[in-house]
């Protein structure tokens, strides 16, 4: 159980991975496959979310009468973390916009957004 | 392919598994995250910026220089959809048309509540930017909040609703704005004599400010250029999306 | 914090993870994927990720479902997985 | 041995490099064209000719250039061996010039220019390979050598130039890459050292196994020597101009093969290695097979050129025969021989250039009793051919006595039959050739009478190097010294 | 008042300024994108070169973004490795954007803009890649530069759409892959600065966590420059995006990857870990060997001059992946070095395609015929291009195969050794295959034309000097590798080899 409490967001994090990196590349629909790579980035931010999180600590904005007092690094969950994710979120939305519009000028060329349909057109 | 597939998501997983064996345990106090770089930023933060939300800080100036990539990876990503999408020739002939194809009835109340409602987001967006300082948000929730009320007019009027108000070409001029005036403040430090992105020199140049003060303006200062960049991207991403880069009547 | 319900939020989050990439029509897998990404954000925010879990309100939720919707709508809700 | 600082070499090395610039320039103007070459020729010998001196007063010279690479640079040495054969190539360059301009003006060849700018090419990086004073830049100016006849070889641009042009550079590159790249870098790993020296740099690196494989690789590496079973590139490298094969094809390309395979020998093994791992013996052998089977290849062969071809092949493999007995005699024999047959093989050259340019025949049996028609021809011819086979009054006689002597005194009685063997065989592959031309019924002539010969661009080139062949059997003295300094 | 101090962040901030510059000037005056973007270049380029000369003089220089001291906040550190990679990234973006201007004009007329403002990025997410002394960094300039490259790509012809959308699925898993060891190696040290984690990890060898996190990135950073077994996306990506994007991309892409590899391996982790703690170097060896041959004989079998490239890159990226796990001093310096010339090599390459796809309007071997007689000089330049593929000295290409063959000799992997001469040998038959198609006239079409119709008809100057340029550079390179290794290479071992 101590176990269990101790690491099982770390394990969810592995189980979504999972999942999303399944569909990115055994799933034959292109759109399908962005979907998955959303959950697989998502995944990622949880991981580095949870390596954040810290236990009997509180949001990373101090306090205005701790202006003067020494702060205390225990008290302030790590911040360093979620300004990585900040990063990675963002480029997650870039890639997702990027992977729809070329879905958009796929689909415009084969009518078709199934990889195994398209592979067939080429050939 | 499938069974491949499964195979790689398998040991990937095995492997990541493995991995959190050797974990600091969740939520420890103790983890070497918590104890290496990150007390430093809880406990100067005020001191050094006088910025009280840490993540503003470590995002606009201890680590300023990730979130001036980070912008323009955005940026990127809206010149590389116009540069797939965008279709200037208006003859293009459509070979496959998209399947959904049914008009929506323009609905009354929906416009309605968007025209009331619009300028109240745009409000909560400036407040969001400019409180990101003491509070959660910042340049770029609140530019993606700003750019979203434009998403939202083209969604209940249509395209051109929205394109009346932010036309193509000031949303790229914005785009462009935005970043350089991120990049230019960085620039400007270089001027000044100190490093890239340096806040601490502008106290030269902002009237009464001591140097931690200087960096405090300097972090608004590139927050604003994010939530510019950050809001004529979002809609020139969702133009070209949502018209097949034809700029024409949207979804 | 409160690990029952951290659980509970987790469990929905893979739910709704497995049914975004099983379900056979697009406009719901991207509606789907909205509402994984909004209880992604609330377990963050319980987690004392704030920032985190505003930007992924607005983006993860918001931008970028709209953006997937508009692009399906531009091409097809079929699928065949 | 003193040693001498001298930018000599290199300059004799650039001449020809840099004269391909006003070759290019003036194409338009095919007189200025052909007096660059002659006059980068002119320069070129007298810079190589301005060394024998000091050579032959038993001194080195030697001009570093830069390293490219640490600890190894672009560096000449001039010592006998290589000044006997640079001596030879850049003599032969001036003539085989003149000959070129008869033979490609007389068949109105198409891109001349581009003809003589990669010839001047060829040349330096000949004497590149002459100079050489390590295995490095040995090998630069050998693959340099091979791009630059590659367009000379195929000039004709047709469906024959194309395959052949791929049998050459399979054979030439694909071995010196395959072969050479590997040995040179072994044997870098092995010593540190890649520059030439007396006693080679190999010996105690490496146990017996080890440096037989090596040598093998070397041996056939150099693939223009044409050592079986890597010879087959020289008979289809026929198809070039005739002046491409009389230069190149039986001096320059072909001696810088068996020249680097010399090196090799001399300067990275060394004899006393060779010796004691009893490895002469078995190039020896290599080379004997391949004697005797190019010889009796080419009894068979009616194309002129293919013939003069297997004879080349055959003849290569007596200089590595010669060096590969390893006694002092049998060395001198096959170093002299390189210049000796190259006269003699030249001539041959220039005699079937100058048929195919008067009369348009490349077959033997074309040509019975073409004597009467081309009679300066011919008997230059038959100079020619005496010199291959080893008959006196020719150089040619020179080199093969002392290669007998040589089997004489390394004890390898075997080799002496293979010596005679194969001379009689040349003899029987040749003076056929010659009979025809001359002693023939005027029933069975294929010819008028009347003497046409080819223009005189053709025939005083050939007849130079038919009266140097005699003279070198009166005065073989700068060759056998040079090769007597060499062994010392 | 702007210090020499600061030159070296003008490497990356003056190509990203110009960015968007282009993309706003574009809105205006579309003509002055290019001549923008040329001028950022060369700004770039010569601060790269006053970098490189300082390094080479002063040793490594580290340069404080925002002025906080490491690891708390981001910063550059350049040494001898990266500031010629530096300096080779901003060469070749300043000769393709030169180069470029005809081609985009041709190929892709109503996007001038555009293109020049992703071009810029993607020149700035290379140079920051390199540049950077932090990991997280890296990530986020990894992923600039991936999305420019997706949308680079993905605007050419054919099946460019496809292959840029499958580049996309492969380059976002690598990236997060390298992500998710980042995150491995900050979750066990705190920290996201390779020194300090390199001062901070070797306590913590033999943590399996710390092993994962080593395996995640450099399979991350594998899929990035298409190492055998995960090359699958980037023969169609380089065949058909447009003639400048594949300039670019194609001789940087790679080999900034192997930079990054390299990086990871020795400045992040060490020599010791990389081949003692994690005993697989002969393994990933063999890997390179199977990357060489098996991209040397895909490309036999090609019919498209370009395709028949991207298949040489990945024979390429063998080479040097395998050169730095020989896990020698030799093997090392010919990776390097192999950095440098054969992103020269495929420089001019490409170089040569973009001329003939402007000229003859495809890149198929049928395009090809005669062409020494109608374009001499782009002939010539790709003679010596050819030449150094195929190893021939004195051209660039064969120092670095010297001495990754002695390292592969010093290392007793034979197999590596078979795999260079083998490689060695096909490019011969690949390249002179074209030489022949090009040089002579072709048979299949004789319609009495074979001999001289062929007029001399040459790329326009703004194409040919570049091509000149790089041509010429690649028997400079060759000449001077003495000087380039004395200077510069040798310092690039890392300690404890």
């Amino acid at each position: 159980m101590e176990l269990i409490l101790a690491k099982y967001n770390y394990w969810i994090y592995v189980f979504l991975m999972m999942i999303g990196f399944y569909a990115m590349i055994v799933k034959n629909n292109l759109v399908k496959k962005i979907i998955g790579m959303s959950i697989f980035q998502t995944a990622i931010i949880l991981f580095y979310v949870s390596i954040g999180a810290k236990k009997g600590a509180t949001i990373p904005i101090i306090e205005h009468h701790a202006h003067s007092g020494a702060i205390d690094p225990a008290h302030y969950i790590n911040p360093l973390p979620h300004v990585l994710m900040l990063t990675a979120i963002v480029v997650s939305v870039s890639t997702l916009g990027v992977a729809l519009a070329l879905i958009l000028k796929i689909y415009h060329q084969y009518g078709t957004v199934e990889e195994d349909e398209i592979l067939e057109q080429i050939q | 392919m499938k069974a491949i597939g499964l195979i790689t998501v398998f040991s990937l997983g095995m492997a990541l598994f493995y991995a959190t064996i050797d974990f600091p345990p969740w939520a420890d106090p103790q983890s070497p995250a918590s104890l290496h770089v990150s007390p430093h930023y809880i406990q100067e933060t005020m001191k050094e910026t006088d910025v009280s939300n840490v993540v503003t800080s470590v995002l606009a100036d201890y680590r300023g220089f990730d979130t001036m990539f980070e912008t323009s990876v955005i940026f990127t990503a809206g010149i590389a959809v116009i540069l797939i999408l965008r279709k200037y020739s208006k003859k293009e002939d459509e070979k496959f048309l998209p399947e959904v194809s049914e008009e929506a009835e323009p609905d009354i109340i929906i416009q309605t509540v968007t025209r009331i409602i619009v300028p109240f987001i745009q409000l909560f967006a400036l407040y969001v930017i400019a409180h990101g300082h003491h509070s959660p948000g910042g340049g770029f929730q609140g530019g993606v909040i700003l750019g979203a009320s434009f998403i939202l007019l083209a969604i209940s009027f249509n395209l051109k609703a929205m394109l009346r108000r932010i036309s193509e070409r000031k949303d790229i001029l914005l785009g462009g704005i935005g970043l350089l005036i991120y990049s230019g403040i960085g620039a400007l430090c270089v001027l000044l004599g100190a490093n890239f992105l340096n806040y601490k020199v502008l106290h030269l140049i902002i009237p009464e400010a001591s140097q931690v003060e200087a960096r405090s303006y300097g972090i608004l200062g590139v927050e604003i250029g994010v939530a510019i960049a950050v809001m004529a991207i979002m809609i020139a991403i969702y133009a070209n999306l949502s018209s097949d880069g034809k700029y024409d009547k949207g979804l | 914090m409160i690990w029952q319900f951290d659980l509970i939020i987790l469990a929905l989050v893979v739910i709704s993870a497995i049914a975004a990439i099983t379900i056979k029509d697009l406009l719901s897998a991207g509606v789907i994927l909205g509402a994984y990404s909004f209880l992604m954000c609330l377990l963050w925010t319980e987690m004392g990720a704030v920032d985190v879990a505003f930007t992924e309100a607005s983006v993860g939720a918001g931008v970028s479902t709209v953006f997937m919707i508009a692009a399906v709508y531009k091409t097809t809700r079929r699928t065949k997985d | 041995m003193e040693t001498i600082i001298s930018i000599r070499p290199f300059l004799a090395v650039l001449v020809s490099l840099f004269a391909v610039i006003p070759i290019v320039l003036s194409k338009r103007h095919p007189n200025v064209r052909e007096a660059w070459t002659f006059g980068a020729g002119a320069i070129k010998f007298l810079l190589i000719a301005s060394m024998l001196p000091l050579i032959l007063n038993g001194k080195i010279i030697e001009y570093t250039v830069f390293e490219v690479i640490p600890g190894i640079a672009i560096k000449f040495k001039v010592d006998p061996l290589g000044m006997l054969f640079a001596l030879v190539a850049s003599s032969l360059w001036i003539i085989t010039s003149a000959y070129s301009v008869g033979y490609m003006r007389g068949l109105k060849e198409h891109s001349q220019t581009r003809y003589f700018s990669f010839f001047a090419v060829a040349l330096s990086a000949t004497i590149g390979v002459a100079f050489a004073a390590n295995l490095l830049t040995l090998y630069l100016f050998y693959e340099m050598l091979s791009l630059a006849t590659y367009p000379l070889v195929t000039h004709h641009q047709d469906r024959e130039a194309r395959s052949s042009g791929r049998k050459y550079l399979t054979f030439i590159l694909g071995t010196s890459i395959a072969f050479i790249l590997p040995a040179m870098l072994i044997s870098y790993h092995l010593s540190g050292t890649l520059e030439f020296s007396k006693h080679g740099f190999l010996v105690g690196t490496a146990s017996k196994g080890v440096l037989t494989v090596l040598l093998l690789l070397f041996i056939f590496g150099f693939a223009k020597a044409a050592i079986m079973p890597f010879h087959s590139w020289l008979p289809a490298a026929m198809v070039a101009p005739t002046p491409v094969s009389a230069l190149l094809h039986a001096v320059a390309v072909v001696k810088v093969g068996v020249f680097s395979i010399l090196r090799i020998l001399t300067g990275v093994y060394g004899i006393d290695l060779l010796k004691s791992l009893n490895l002469g013996t078995l190039v020896s052998y290599i080379a004997a097979f391949t004697i005797l089977t190019a010889s009796l290849i080419a009894l068979s062969q009616d194309g002129l050129k293919r013939r003069l071809a297997f004879s080349t092949i055959s003849q290569l493999s007596y200089i590595v025969l010669g060096v590969a007995l390893l006694s002092p005699k049998g060395m001198i024999g096959g170093m002299t021989h390189i210049g000796m047959h190259a006269f003699g093989k030249i001539t041959l050259f220039f005699g079937a250039g100058a048929i195919f340019v008067a009369t348009g025949k490349q077959k033997i049996s074309e040509m019975v009793g073409i004597g009467k028609r081309m009679p300066i021809t011919m008997s230059a011819f038959f100079i020619g051919a005496l010199s291959v086979i080893g008959l006196p009054p020719t150089g040619g006689f020179f080199s093969k006595w002392y290669l007998v002597l040589g089997t004489l005194q390394a004890k390898q009685v075997v080799m002496l039959v293979v010596l005679l063997t194969s001379s009689l065989l040349n003899a029987v592959y040749f003076l056929p050739v010659v009979y025809k031309a001359f002693f023939v019924s005027p029933e069975e002539s294929l010819f008028e009478e009347e003497a046409k010969e080819a223009p005189l661009w053709c025939v005083v080139p050939m007849v130079i190097t038919a009266i140097v062949s005699i003279a070198l059997f009166f005065y073989p003295d700068i060759f056998s010294k040079l090769a007597e300094l060499a062994i010392r | 008042m702007i210090s020499a101090a600061q030159i070296p962040i003008f490497i990356v901030i003056v190509p990203f300024l110009a960015a968007f510059l282009i993309s706003i000037a574009g809105l205006f005056k579309e003509k002055y994108c290019q001549p923008l973007s040329v001028l950022a270049m060369s700004v770039s380029l010569y601060a790269a070169v006053a970098t490189l000369i300082h390094v080479i003089n002063h040793g490594v220089i580290h340069y404080h973004l925002g002025g906080w001291p490491p690891p708390i906040g981001i910063e550059y550190v350049i040494d001898h490795l990266n500031a010629m990679v530096l300096v080779i990234v901003s060469f070749v973006g300043f000769i393709v954007s030169i180069y470029s201007k005809k081609s985009v004009e041709q190929e892709l007329p109503d996007k001038i803009p555009q293109f020049y403002t992703l071009y810029n990025l993607l020149v700035t997410g290379l140079l920051g890649i390199t540049i950077t002394g932090d990991a997280f960094n890296l990530y986020v300039l990894l992923e600039i530069t991936a999305l420019t490259t997706y949308a680079l790509i993905a605007v050419g012809r054919g099946r460019a759409a496809l292959s840029g959308f499958n580049y996309l699925i492969m380059g976002t898993i690598g990236a997060s892959f390298y992500l998710l060891g980042v995150g491995h190696l900050y979750i066990m040290t705190g920290s996201l600065n390779m020194a300090d984690l390199h001062q901070l990890l070797p306590s913590l060898y033999g943590s399996g966590a710390i092993f994962i996190a080593f395996l995640l990135i450099l399979i991350g950073v594998w899929l990035k420059m298409a190492f055998f077994p995960m090359h699958g996306w980037l023969p169609n990506a380089y065949t058909y995006a447009p003639s400048s994007t594949s300039c670019l991309v194609a001789p940087l892409m790679t080999k900034v990857s192997v930079y990054v590899m390299i990086r990871i391996m020795f400045s992040v982790f060490s020599p010791k870990f990389t081949f003692q703690e994690f005993s697989f170097h002969e393994i990933v060896v063999w890997l390179a060997v199977v990357a060489i041959v098996g991209g040397s004989l895909f490309a036999l079998t090609q019919k498209d001059f370009k395709k028949m490239l991207t298949y040489l890159i990945i024979a390429e990226v063998g080479y040097m992946v395998g050169g730095v796990w020989l896990a020698n001093h030799n093997g090392i310096m010919g990776a390097v070095l192999h950095i440098l010339n054969d992103s020269m090599m495929t420089l001019c390459m490409f170089l040569v395609v973009g001329i003939i796809v402007y000229k003859t309007k495809g890149h198929h071997f049928d395009n090809l015929g005669s062409l020494y007689k109608k374009m001499p000089f782009t002939m010539a330049a790709f003679t010596i291009g050819a030449l150094s593929m195929i190893g021939v000295p004195p051209t660039a290409g064969f120092f670095s195969k010297w001495y990754l063959i002695l390292g592969a000799i010093d290392a007793n992997q034979w197999e590596f050794l078979v795999a260079l001469i083998f490689s060695s040998l096909v490019n011969v038959v690949l390249f002179f295959r074209i030489i022949e198609f090009a040089y002579y006239p072709s048979f299949s079409n004789q319609h009495g034309d074979a001999h001289g119709s062929e007029k001399i008809d040459e790329a326009p100057a703004s194409m040919l000097v570049p091509l000149l340029i790089v041509a010429a550079g690649l028997l400079v390179i060759g000449v001077f590798t003495g000087k380039i290794v004395t200077y510069i290479i040798q310092y690039t071992i890392p300690n404890g080899l």
